[in-house]
């Protein structure tokens, strides 16, 4: 039942550069993430939303490259840090802006709110606000995928902080133990809101060193290079939906803001930003497509594309209404009803 | 008829259940080989094999993570957590996941689970082993609650719960197990949400759940016998739904009533049909309304202080005559 | 007199104990350098050192298993669980641990200790942010609870809270963090299980707890002038222990209650005296006793929808009408 | 802050063998472990003691070896298998006895009973019976020991079913990034309750291969060699004393009944019983230390010693009263009552 030899970085080893069309499409794919989170900010900076709100701006890379190398029937469970990882999986960003402004066109009417889209029809099974919830459940999602010999994989994305939990324990334990096909994907940012987690930390990489202690391969990898994502993404979902387990996957990545709102991100040391800053995913890859030959007509055209499909999303959601108070106390139930006597 | 057991008629209504529905599957910890700690488990694992029925490691945030997982991808899970002073281990999983993940998606999903666990006091276990949470599963939204008195419910009202779309605790008072009653034979499901008039009198009416009902059985008899006081009893059976309507009928009838709960005082079930009471019924009543309940402490261990903190049927008869004075 | 917020109390309160008293320390996460996320523990750190002020990693059960142990040998530590919601995941080592060892261990031990929360609704963060759980805690033998409703109130009884030799879940109303009062300066101490008469009437009794607070007394003043009717608004102040004393004084004297809470319906604090109240001065009622409550739902994210299911001023308004019809 | 530099193999590689009067000492500990624990047993079979209770026979070296090396001040946490471990810091015999048997004369009055023993002034700190809860509050009291600066450790004793919760690795990461002076002991034998532990864990050792998880040393012993178990205690409390920090310690060995009262522990191969009989960590030792030339005479002596102690301690029990109602709902809290309101 485990799995520590290497199979994941085998694979990797071997994978192949992406076709032209595949590595267009994970440029616009991090693209449409930053330029739908920037928007968001603007929004909040208006005052359109309330709440809270957590934004991943710099680690564009690791939602779309999953998002790529995921089928279209697979499952992803993501945190309050989820925008992007709802919009890889086709997701309506008119639904995700909307959910964000608390209108009726939102994804979940205005009743989930920044920290909880989901969209059952796209796979994405939702966003969970409370640290370490979902890994157990992607477990269960994988577990009846099992079950039900689909071939779906559910995919699991977290922060570093998650890692102290014991819901992450708990997960990584049940799911190799029962070989499921989930493959559980640590965004290490250095931060765990406003506190380094190296300072809360026994181990150097949270989730990579602790691999071992469920029986996986310790795999940790640069999280900005979308073209080593979308192959270790690759490498864990063939790996699981061939019956091999779940996987366990430190990305290393960063985020260009603070950690919600409120927060400017002032406790960064500002040569600690800079250098990451460098390392833009979105900037970095989009050089590294003119290296390949790629001209930037193409290039800006899908950047005016995205622009313009981010404008026409803010627009609809500014234009929808509140949503109707009908639906503040609907569906707590499967009957529609949140009615608890006769 | 047939006679079982509370404890098989557990096993009796899972079997029922997974034979008539393939996505039933059962997970918890030693409920295959071992058949339950509590015995109540036996022959599912030889009936079902261990792809349907399945020993998990001590991670009840796993077990109740994966149940949740696979319910909203097309399974009906049944999880075991041992004993319900183990659901704080767990508590985020039932009360901020299951319980309000339908609500936050706007209806996209739905949670046809159950989660069966052993409750109560009675047994001498100290009182990490003992406690009465259905108060703690009420007070959540999202949350359906049933904690059957007798063997025939536990049939009927497991397999109800099995086949319910929403997430469902169901409570097993432990001390209740080795009772035995009559079944019905053949498939047997009892609707959730409908209270249990178990006897109908005119003096006042008595409400009461899982072990308490066999005691407030008891208490009407002696009310009846030794001072002339017809009460009626209603086993209340699940706490959400709730069948407000059964109990107010007989509380209009009778103008009086005594809650009858084994959980600690405050907050308590006894206290929501009391407020209920107070508030849309308060014209019917004609005197105070009693709640008879454990105490507001942790249960103690040694038998003699054990049976001294939980309502007895004794404690019940007093506290009716005292409404009657 | 002192202007201040209600944040800036919760800093001002943990100061004034941990100048006093070298055995009070302090963890929770980015509660030192981050002065926490709500801002209310800030300058914490700068005074008393990284030593008594302590980051913690994301693991709610180590904090206060920690607390737990601290406190059962010579500390009187303070820990912060950042939204209540959060408590879920770590609910074992409230309820089963903390809660009951000085019990089982026949009074051996004492847990001087405080666990401070964001509670509650009106912030739109949505379902797992939002939750008010005072009832959960109410409904637990052996934590006290509090939750204040002013700055001065945060001051004074979070002290009091400090110097508690047992168990305190110390809930602020997260919406209520920018509100500023008058608080008393020097050394400021309330001590608990008083309840606070904010008003006084003579035709209804409503009882309200944190952020309900002002929407009562705001209802209050509506009430009077648009209607004649004349309300004492009581703030409860502390669940555990409850001032059934002054809350009884005030019923027996206006006939009517109507308790205003913002946790979900079934079994919350507002059923408990809701019932107290209906079995013990029963006679004295002069009408139902009326629950205003958030509904049984989770809290939608969208302002309009957090807005239309939390108790109001209007709402109560409403409620109080009703009764006097 | 991490140490997996095997800070404890070599204390423990150096080690000498312990003195005769520490040896006679340990061999009467494991006795009188054994000897109340059958008594216990007896007790059952007479149903005068009720409920539930679970024996820690033939894994006395555990708490024998540790038991003998603590300072008198230290802290010890164990689980509702700890009679023995309560036992070994000093506890009356008839305190023991009498709480199992819900006696007046119990160690907690009747209100705690067989899964709950604590004896504050022995510096037993309790015994807990959710699994995994007591690691936590063990770095609590740890943290404390090391905030007061006293010199104290706490021991906290579980099993390997516990490995699998959360707590478990909040607990080590939280004590390793703090480095309190505690020792986690893991007492593997084999079974979580019915299950074998093999069937539901990921890694072979369920504690020592999670130790570096934590930054921990990985430390593996034979739990029933009870100069072992002393000698690595010795190690592990001296490290925690010098301010080096936590330590993880998975000792292997076996009960020799079933899990709890109402197990008669079936599911066992015949060969593995059989195998770990032949272990039992009394009777080797007795044999030990009649090849290092103790004679015979002094053993039987001990043995008789703690043989008229179980007596004694059972008659007392037995002829104590139940405890008083009066005490049924006192002691909630600190004023001694449980009183809500006013
Ligand atoms: C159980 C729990 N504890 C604390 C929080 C508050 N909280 C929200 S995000 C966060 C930091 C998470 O850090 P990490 O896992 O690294 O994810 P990131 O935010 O960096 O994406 C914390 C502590 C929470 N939501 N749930
Ligand atoms: C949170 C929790 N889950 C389940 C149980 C039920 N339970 C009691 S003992 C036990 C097995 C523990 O195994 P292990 O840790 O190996 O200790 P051992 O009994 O072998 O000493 C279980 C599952 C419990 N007490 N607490
Ligand atoms: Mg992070
Ligand atoms: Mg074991």
């Amino acid at each position: 039942m485990n799995d520590s030899n290497g199979q994941i970085a085998a694979a990797i080893a071997q994978a192949t550069t992406p076709d032209t069309e595949t590595r267009l499409e994970l440029y616009r794919s991090m693209q449409a993430c930053r330029m739908m989170e920037q928007r968001a900010y603007d929004l909040f900076m208006q005052n359109l939303i309330k709440g809270t709100s957590h934004l991943a701006l710099g680690q564009e890379a690791v939602a779309a490259g999953f998002g790529a190398a995921m089928r279209k029937d697979d499952y992803s469970f993501c945190t309050y840090r989820g925008h992007n990882h709802t919009l890889v999986r086709g997701v309506s960003m008119t639904g995700i802006l909307g959910e964000l402004m608390g209108r009726e066109c939102g994804l979940l009417s205005g009743k989930g709110g920044s920290m909880h889209l989901m969209s059952m029809e796209h796979g994405v099974l939702g966003s969970y606000a409370i640290i370490g919830a979902h890994m157990p459940i992607a477990a269960g999602a994988a577990w009846s995928a099992q079950y039900r010999k689909s071939g779906q994989v559910a995919v699991c994305f977290f922060g570093d902080g998650t890692t102290n939990i014991g819901a992450f324990h708990e997960s990584l334990n049940f799911a190799a133990i029962w070989s499921l096909p989930v493959v559980y994907v640590c965004e290490n940012n250095l931060y765990m809101e406003y506190t380094p987690i190296s300072q809360v930390t026994a181990v150097e990489n949270p989730a990579a060193d602790r691999a071992s202690a469920h029986g996986l391969e310790p795999v940790l990898i640069d999280g900005n290079d979308v073209d080593l994502v979308f192959a270790t993404a690759n490498a864990a979902l063939d790996k699981a939906r061939s019956g091999d387990g779940p996987s366990l996957i430190e990305v290393q990545t960063y985020r260009h803001g603070g950690h919600s709102r409120a927060d400017p991100g002032k406790y960064r040391p500002d040569e600690e930003v800079a250098a990451w800053m460098k390392r833009d995913p979105v900037v970095t890859y989009r050089q590294r497509l003119l290296d390949a030959g790629i001209d930037a007509a193409s290039l800006d055209t899908i950047d005016a594309e995205v622009a313009a499909r981010v404008d026409k999303a803010e627009e609809t959601a500014r234009n929808s209404a509140p949503p109707s108070l009908d639906i503040a106390e609907t569906d707590l139930w499967a009957d529609g009803s949140s009615s608890w006597r006769n | 008829m047939a006679q079982l057991s509370y404890r098989e008629a557990v096993s009796a209504a899972i079997a029922q259940e997974m034979r008539r529905d393939d996505n039933v599957v059962f997970i918890g910890e030693d409920i295959a080989a071992a058949g339950g700690v509590f015995k109540t488990t036996e022959g599912l694992l030889d009936e079902f094999g261990p792809i349907r029925v399945r020993d998990t490691p001590i991670s009840e945030q796993a077990i109740l993570g994966a149940t949740m997982g696979a319910a909203m991808t097309g399974l009906r899970p049944i999880a075991e957590i041992m004993f319900s002073d183990f659901f704080a281990v767990c508590w985020d999983i039932v009360v901020n996941q299951i319980a309000k993940t339908r609500f936050m998606s706007d209806g996209q999903c739905t949670f046809p689970l159950v989660i069966r666990s052993a409750n109560g006091g009675g047994a001498r276990f100290g009182a990490q082993h003992s406690q009465s949470i259905e108060n703690w599963a009420m007070a959540v939204p999202g949350l359906k609650v049933v904690a059957p008195s007798s063997a025939a419910d536990v049939k009927g009202l497991l397999a109800a719960a099995i086949r319910d779309p929403d997430p469902v605790l169901f409570f097993e008072q432990k001390s209740l197990y080795g009772t035995k009653g009559d079944v019905p034979e053949g498939e047997h499901v009892v609707p959730l949400g409908k209270a249990n008039v178990l006897r109908e009198g005119s003096d006042v009416t008595i409400v009461a759940l899982a072990a308490m009902v066999p005691r407030a059985m008891k208490a009407a008899d002696t009310l009846q016998q030794e001072h002339g006081i017809s009460a009626t009893v209603i086993d209340v059976r699940s706490l959400v739904p709730l069948d407000t309507t059964t109990i107010f009928e007989s509380v209009s009838k009778t103008g009086r009533l005594v809650t009858v709960e084994e959980n600690p005082r405050l907050c308590g079930w006894g206290a929501e049909i009391s407020s209920l009471v107070a508030e849309e019924l308060f014209w019917d009543l004609e005197g105070p309304i009693v709640r008879v309940t454990t105490p507001h402490c942790p249960l103690p261990s040694a038998d003699a202080l054990e049976d001294a903190v939980m309502p007895s049927a004794e404690r019940i008869v007093a506290n009716v005559l005292k409404l009657a004075d």
